[in-house]
């Protein structure tokens, strides 16, 4: 079971929160401009790595704030990589 | 009897009486059922699983292979080890899987066939008919014990608890470590699967610092219990170690006297393993007969439980702990014929002590092959000197030592061969785990004392900061060094020698494996079935990975261990999920009006996002059907009346509300005025249906959004993420009120005159126009009242703060009592949704269809910069090609039943079209058009409007003509007027 | 290949089993096959079979980086049905469930398939809408798939004892009596030992490391034992689509999510049928022939390669299995584990060309034991004659760029 | 035999739920006379009116149900110009008191979080049961506040009974 840090509520167990998916999937600014295949990659396609991949996680019965971490797929550590904005 | 007069931890003057296998015995207060059947000499406990050889206890411990009980006297338990059951007046058991009995079991046929059904025979046969021909038979010799039918009454619970360091098992290293640690004030969890603290210090009188094993047991225990920030929790077993330091233990008999057992979620900060080792069995022909046992177990029934296993013993050994017990079997009048040593020579303090006891020892001496099919009578000894008989009741053996690296490898550490101790140690540990003793192979209590004190000194020291001062002195402890050499048994061996007691595993079956080409170590596994009994192993993996890497050729530790997997012991399901029964595995989450529903005896079914709802409301005699037309009909005609409390609502507030709800919807959001609403469509950004629902303008910048039941918690989630991390720029709060919010619909052609009877300051004529809003007070409390309608009526919907809905509730049903205000269910609603064509996102969304498809082109904007959606609709617009569209069905037959879900397929008669055409979504009687209509999907739908198609249904089929999606008041006049 | 029977069993009695012979040749790789098929699972040497038997084609090599079948064909829960939604599917998964029921006697090895039935229950009337689709539907493809009451439900499972206080009371449930139950090891083993027999070279401790191409087609794979060259490359990694697709530059709409199974100690047959307990967290179970209690749920909530489960997944299982079978109380958990899926967006099998020509992609979808025969064929047809095969015309990567997705799986709609 | 707890449900308060940028924050101390308090679980309380932090833009105000309405008002006036939003929350949530010296074998049954860290005069949101739960701290180990979602009130009030030791088998 996962502890996630929360950068608001601190480190709690993975039942807290809901995976957001990779954070690199950008929305991007204007889609009306994207080719078929671009709009099809970024709705459809993942990164997927076996490693450490950039994730967002939503502390949804917390803080409810959606936050940024590492985590490696592979063994679970997990990298805090944002503070709080003050 | 072969019950001592005195010594054991049991008492004399408590004698319990007992059934096993039909016979009765007595023991004593303290005994274990495995240590009354030996001190009642009762050899046979059990049959093998494959064939059914009789067999008697190997071990003292939970990793006991051989003797599975079912316990008929304790809510007839299937498959529990008797070494684990506490020995209680009237508790009966009996062996498992044999019939007739344990004495003579039929299933002993297969000791006889064993030449054509080695390991793998069931992939080479059962060929030439299907499968399930002989299966029937081979289940039923499957399956150890035998699952009762009645239900488990017992009580269970499951708790989250954080500690600083815990320390998995109280023997001395465990103690150790637990007493050094509490000393820094760090927050400490003792846990320990025995009855009672102390590990193998319980069963072998050792002197440790000058005082004797239990008095310092009892010192070091005393002094933790005394300490406000150490727990202690005994008979409670580790059974996994999960990410983060997670781990999971089972507490069996707890304090809390209502509960059987209680779940244990542990997370810790730092884990100390010193859970000890389990002795292993040598591999000799013969070695599972009644009466073979390990030294160890034998050690442990004499002390502990003043039982003696047999009198006349060969001992049989390649390590040196087996001569550590030798002085204490004397010590009880057990006489050692011999000790046979695989190794060459002994170590010094060994010679010395079988000297001083004058016991005749045999180097590199064999034993090959056992006598005695249901009790050893003797065994045949090869020695330099050639090869002797000789008789004895009891063979007592050790291969060495196995450290209980279980918890370890969960976490993710790899072990790794030491061959000094020729087993398998914990190597490099991932996660905050640290192995001590035995467990980390540190055979020596002296050594593991020494390791226990150090490495927990070091880890609190790391927690609090705190410096400790001197504590990892090595404490000197009477014992004789560890020293091992294990020798391999040659292939020449006849007679079944055994490495899985339990699933009947022989060396020849592991030769087989590996000659197949099976070479890989979790291939063997699989292939021999060898470690995956009820015991995983603990006992035999290490003599198989052993064997494997000697018929390979291999350099033993080169082949690795398989893969260690949770739990460590069996863990009853009860404690796993029985804390959280019947109503509480899923919340029923209720509205106010929830109760009043049940009261008219409404049949409630689920709806979205947990909710109970009404689906109609049956009176006497009414059967659904029936019910739900008198409530369509009253709708229409007179008055209906719904709690849509669980829709979700929520409250947008900011300068960019408008900005982000264009961006939300299909349609245009900016230009709505104050005082009204606008019904909108919500896409996934694959363009597929999300939500619809009415959204209001409260105030310049205050919306109030309301979607629909299931999806409210997936379009918040839609929403703020949006916000949160796409969008940050954007000024918006959002607030979920739907709870809060009751909301409640009255709808009809008379529902103005039902309001019309409540005493408000709010006007209901027609300048309250479609799609306005108006706030006022409305039987004495403040409400907000919208004109929108799902049923396609005439309709307003009352918001009023949760704590006045009853109220509100009540006061309109009196209010409609002479306009036939009926409560309508959702099956109701669904009904007056059909007949209006309202598409519904969950029916005819159906993940597949965009709003083209659906017939809703009016409400794509698709002018606007950008909507979530609308790359992917101008991608499905580019591509064409056929789609299916949401279209109307009438049945030729007007009373046919359609079922929802049903194919559909051309008419035979006609067009020349072939295969699957689409389905239906949504079906019903319509009681307003009295025949029954459909809404359903179909290939190139709006271009077949006329066409006839065939409706498919399980039961039967009918002709339909394809219509256009709305069956009733097209143009909404009723809910416009 | 020596034919397996009693007799071949009796007969090599008489020599202590000794001249058995290898189930598989462990041969060193060539320097280049017609055919290199990535993973030795049930897809990869099904593929490697059919390569051989339909098509001719036996210069084939499958590499395998640890064991055979070590993947999620030794890991999954052993069940193999074909109760699905969509038009462009089921047609696919029965042809999965007719050659299960065949391919003990074509690999002339005992797969041990026990055609159990399966029975999923209704606990609502939004379960009993989708069942009544899922039945209409394959009703069309002559796949049996028939609702029943709550008393055939009482009948064909004795033990089924509901609490009368359910939260979701079982109205009923749906059937489809040809699901079964298949021995998953004895799937890797057997292709293994018939394509073996045909020629194809099996390669264990062979790991793929890299994709050799010239102007955008494979010219072979880098591995742990060096360079093997090939223009035709087939990847059936379940788990790892991702890991060797990037190999090529190719982007998959796939998650590698772990899908855990355990077992209990094994007690005497008290369980014929397979049970799905859907509206409680998408729980099953069954009974192994050895007599253990098989259980199953949903995917963990987050993407991983661990192969190893949290473990609320297997308490709220446990929770709804003892709602219906509440005696499991006091039955234990033995052990648990866990497979890697390639979860797909729409959740239905990937098996495709790519935008690299001469590389092949089977991607198992959500729960690839029960398509093994089905996609091993079609995708030994697809790489023998570069198109598809027609059961298998839908389910290509092309689907993605067009949104004509066959939506099996639940779609998570914040994507 | 059961736990020795007292499980009750909370009627009188008033719950009002408070967003805003830093300025909007001044002018909602200057309406309560009360400065806001700064950090996670931080709680500030002047006679009876009590402000618990729940995220870095997000604030409880808690107070008596008869003052909920000037409450409102007051904070509502405060606003001009700042990006704020007040709402009343008092019918979104039920509450329920868990008093006595085994509050935290009850509590911990269904909070995953580390209640240690959670002093006196805080408060904190997390996942209780099966739903969400915001839990203020009276006394810490022995009186607790729970507060859960109201349509979740009956399921709560079942699992508290039951997690008490009560209950039928």
């Amino acid at each position: 079971m996962l502890e996630i840090p929360c950068p608001w509520c601190g480190l709690r167990n993975e039942n807290e929160f809901i995976c957001g998916g990779e954070a690199q999937r950008k929305r991007p600014a204007d889609p009306d401009r994207e080719t078929d295949e671009a709009w099809a990659d970024y709705l459809y396609n993942n990164a997927n790595p076996k490693g450490v991949v950039t994730e967002w996680w939503w502390h949804v019965s917390g803080c409810t704030l959606w936050f940024k971490i590492d985590r490696n797929t592979l063994t679970h550590e997990i990298t805090p990589i944002e503070e709080l904005p003050e | 009897m072969t019950r001592l007069a005195n010594g054991g931890v049991v008492n004399r003057q408590r004698r319990l009486n007992f059934r096993f296998n039909g016979q009765e015995y007595q023991g004593l207060e303290g005994d274990t059922l495995a240590s009354a059947l030996v001190a009642n000499d009762v050899k046979v406990v059990g049959r093998s699983f494959k064939y059914h050889r009789p067999r008697g206890l190997l071990t003292c411990g939970p990793e006991e292979p051989n003797a599975l009980v079912q316990l008929l006297s304790d809510g007839d338990q299937p498959n529990l080890r008797a070494t684990e059951i506490r020995l209680t007046e009237g508790l009966e058991a009996k062996s498992v899987n044999c019939w007739p009995s344990a004495r003579f079991d039929l299933g002993a046929v297969n000791d006889w066939l064993s030449p054509i059904i080695p390991a793998g025979f069931y992939y080479k046969t059962f060929m030439a008919r299907p499968w399930d021909f002989y299966s029937r038979f081979i289940r039923k010799a499957a399956g150890l014990g035998r699952l009762p039918t009645e239900r488990d009454r017992g009580r269970y619970e499951r708790v989250f608890h954080h500690t600083d360091l815990l320390v998995v098992g109280a023997g001395p290293a465990g103690l150790r470590a637990a007493q050094v640690a509490a000393i820094s004030g760090a927050d400490v969890m003792l846990v320990d699967m025995q009855m009672s603290p102390g590990g193998h210090l319980l069963f072998h009188s050792r002197e440790i610092e000058g005082k004797a094993g239990a008095e310092w047991i009892a010192e070091v225990t005393a002094e933790l219990k005394g300490r406000r920030n150490v727990t202690c929790l005994q008979n409670t077993t580790a059974t996994g170690y999960y990410d983060h330091n997670m781990v999971l233990a089972v507490e069996h008999e707890p304090e809390a006297a209502w509960l059987r057992e209680r779940l244990w979620h542990i997370r810790a900060k730092k884990v100390v393993i010193a859970t000890g080792a389990v002795e292993r069995p040598l591999v000799f022909p013969g070695n599972d007969r009644p009466g073979v046992m390990l030294t160890d177990a034998v050690a442990r029934y004499v002390s502990r439980f003043a039982a003696v296993p047999g009198q006349r013993a060969v001992v049989y050994t390649n390590n040196s702990t087996a001569y550590e017990h030798l002085e204490l079997m004397l010590s009880v009048g057990i006489s050692v014929e011999q000790v046979v040593d695989l190794r060459a020579t002994l170590g010094e303090a060994e010679r010395e002590l079988v000297q001083r006891n004058s016991i005749e020892v045999v180097t590199n001496g064999r034993i090959i092959g056992v006598e005695g099919r249901s009790a050893v009578r003797d065994v045949r000894v090869a020695g330099e000197s050639g090869i002797r008989s000789v008789s004895c009741d009891l063979v007592c053996h050790s291969g060495g030592w196995n450290p209980l690296i279980h918890l370890y490898s969960h976490a993710g550490g790899k072990s790794v061969f030491d061959q000094e101790s020729a087993t398998f140690i914990p190597g490099e540990p991932v996660q905050a785990v640290h192995c001590v003793g035995a467990a980390n192979g540190t055979f020596s209590v002296a050594g593991g004392l020494g390791e226990a004190a150090g490495i927990a000194g070091s880890l609190v020291e790391e927690l609090t900061g705190k410096q400790l001062g001197s504590y990892s002195s090595r404490p000197e402890v009477a014992e004789i060094p560890y020293g091992i050499n294990v020798i391999w048994p040659e292939k020449t061996l006849k007679g079944k020698a055994f490495v899985d007691f339990q699933n009947d595993v022989t060396t020849a079956d592991i030769a087989l494996a590996v000659r197949e080409n099976f070479q890989s170590i979790e291939h063997v596994k699989r292939y021999t079935t060898a470690g995956m009994a009820v015991d995983q192993g603990k006992v035999g993996n290490p003599n198989v990975i052993g064997l494997v890497t000697k018929e390979l050729g291999e350099q033993q530790g080169s082949v690795g261990t398989t893969t260690f997997r949770p739990p460590f012991m069996p863990v009853s399901f009860g404690v796993i999920g029985g804390s959280e029964q019947g109503q509480l595995i899923i919340p029923a989450r209720t509205t106010p009006i929830t109760r009043w529903n049940i009261a008219q005896g409404a049949a409630m079914d689920e709806a979205g996002a947990n909710f109970r709802r009404p689906f109609y409301f049956p009176r006497a005699g009414e059967s659904m059907d029936d019910a739900v037309a008198r409530e369509a009909r009253a709708a229409r005609n007179a008055c209906g009346i719904y709690d849509g409390t669980p829709l979700g609502t929520f409250e947008l507030q900011g300068p960019d509300t408008a900005e982000l709800l264009n961006r939300l919807y299909t349609n245009r959001f900016d230009n709505l005025l104050i005082g009204r609403g606008r019904f909108g469509l919500m896409l996934r950004e694959d363009g597929r249906f999300l939500d619809d629902g009415v959204t209001f303008r409260v105030g310049p910048h205050h919306y109030l959004m309301s979607c629909g039941t299931g999806a409210a918690g997936v379009v918040y989630a839609h929403i703020d993420r949006l916000l949160q991390t796409e969008w940050t720029d954007l000024k918006v709060y959002l607030v979920n009120v739907s709870a809060g919010l009751a909301t409640m619909c009255v709808c009809g052609p008379y529902a103005r005159d039902v309001l019309g009877g409540v005493e408000t300051d709010i006007d209901f004529d027609e300048s309250f126009r479609f799609m306005d809003f108006r706030e006022g007070r409305f039987a004495g409390v403040s409400v907000r009242i919208a004109r929108v309608s799902y049923t396609g009526e005439l309709s307003f919907e009352i918001n009023v703060a949760r704590r006045h809905a009853l109220m509100i509730w009540t006061t309109l049903m009196n209010a409609g009592q002479n306009y036939g205000i009926t409560p309508i269910g959702s099956e109701t609603s669904g009904v007056l949704r059909i007949e209006k064509g309202f598409v519904s996102p969950g029916h005819e969304g159906d993940n597949i269809t965009n709003p083209f498809d659906a017939g809703m082109a009016w409400i794509v904007d698709m002018e606007k910069p950008d909507f979530i959606g609308k790359r992917s609709l101008r991608r499905d617009l580019d591509l064409g090609g056929e789609r299916q569209h949401v279209v109307g069905l009438l049945p030729d037959k007007h009373r046919a039943l359609v079922a929802d879900g049903s194919a559909l397929l051309p008419d035979p008669g006609g067009s020349g079209r072939s295969g699957f055409q689409g389905h239906v979504t949504a079906a019903c009687f319509s009681p307003t058009l009295e025949r029954t209509i459909a809404l359903a999907l179909l290939k190139d739908g709006h271009h077949r409007h006329g066409e006839k198609v065939l409706i498919s249904g399980l039961e039967q089929s009918c002709l339909a003509t394809v219509t256009a999606p709305v069956f009733f008041d097209p143009q909404g006049q009723r809910m416009r007027g | 290949m020596k034919r397996f029977s009693i007799f071949s069993l009796a007969r090599n009695a008489l020599t202590g089993h000794r001249n058995w012979g290898k189930m598989w040749r462990s041969p060193d790789p060539k320097r280049e096959y017609d055919v290199i098929i990535i993973g030795g699972g049930g897809h990869g040497l099904g593929a490697a079979y059919f390569l051989a038997k339909e098509h001719g084609i036996t210069n084939v090599a499958v590499l395998e980086k640890g064991w055979l079948g070590g993947g999620n064909t030794g890991r999954n829960t052993m069940t193999v049905r074909s109760n699905f939604l969509r038009e462009d599917s089921v047609p696919f998964h029965e042809m999965s469930l007719d050659l299960y029921h065949q391919l003990s006697r074509d690999l002339n090895y005992n797969l041990m398939v026990s055609q159990r039935g399966m029975i999923t229950f209704i606990q609502s009337s939004a379960a009993n809408r989708v069942a009544l689709q899922m039945a209409n539907t394959m009703h069309i493809y002559g796949a049996e798939y028939r609702m029943l009451t709550l008393d055939e439900v009482k009948r064909r499972i004795p033990i089924f004892d509901p609490s009368p206080d359910m939260r979701l009371p079982v109205r009923g449930g749906v059937y489809q009596p040809r699901a079964s139950m298949v021995r998953h090891d004895a799937v890797a083993w057997g292709f293994a030992r018939a394509a073996d027999a045909r020629g194809v070279d099996i390669i264990q401790n062979c790991e793929v490391t890299g994709v050799r191409q010239e102007g955008g087609a494979v010219t072979g794979v880098e591995t742990s034992r060096g360079l093997i060259k090939g223009k035709k490359i087939g990847m059936a990694v379940a788990g790892h689509g991702s890991v060797v697709a990037s190999m090529v530059g190719q982007r998959l709409p796939i998650i590698t999510q772990p899908l855990q199974a355990w077992v209990s100690e094994p007690v005497k047959p008290i369980l014929n049928e397979i049970v799905v307990i859907r509206s409680y967290y998408g729980t099953y179970l069954m009974q192994s022939d050895k007599g253990e209690i098989v259980v199953g749920q949903g995917c963990d909530p987050y993407p991983s390669y661990a192969q190893r489960g949290t473990f609320p997944i297997i308490e709220d299982a446990t929770t709804s299995m003892l709602e219906v079978f509440p005696s499991f109380g006091r039955l234990k958990l033995l052990r648990h584990w866990a497979g890697m899926l390639d979860i797909p967006y729409d959740g239905s099998p990937i098996i495709s060309k790519t935008n690299t020509k001469g590389f092949y992609i089977d991607v198992a979808g959500s729960g690839g034991f029960k398509t093994t025969p089905a996609a091993a064929k079609t995708f030994a047809h697809l790489i023998a004659n570069d198109f598809p095969h027609p059961l298998a015309e839908k389910l290509g990567l092309d689907r993605f760029a067009s949104g004509r997705l066959v939506q099996e799986g639940g779609v998570s709609a914040n994507r | 035999m059961s736990y020795q707890v007292k499980i009750s449900v909370l009627d009188d308060f008033a719950l009002l739920n408070l967003r805003g940028t830093k300025a909007a924050v001044a002018r909602f101390e200057t309406a309560l006379e009360l400065e806001f308090p700064k950090g996670a679980q931080g709680v500030r309380v002047r006679d009876g009116v009590a402000v618990l932090n729940l995220a870095p833009d997000h604030w409880w105000v808690r107070t008596s149900l008869e003052d909920e309405d000037q409450t409102f008002t007051s904070l509502s006036e405060a606003i001009t110009i700042e990006h704020a939003a007040i709402t009343v929350v008092s019918d979104h949530f039920s509450g329920f008191s868990i008093v006595g010296d085994d509050a935290l074998l009850v509590l911990r049954q269904g909070l995953s979080l580390d209640l240690r860290n959670i002093a006196t005069g805080q408060c904190t949101r997390g996942s209780f049961a099966r739903c969400g739960g915001t839990l203020q701290v009276l006394d810490q180990g022995y009186h607790y506040d729970l507060f859960v979602e109201a349509s979740y009130a009956d399921y709560v009030s079942a699992w508290l009974d039951r997690a008490g030791g009560g209950g039928g088998a």
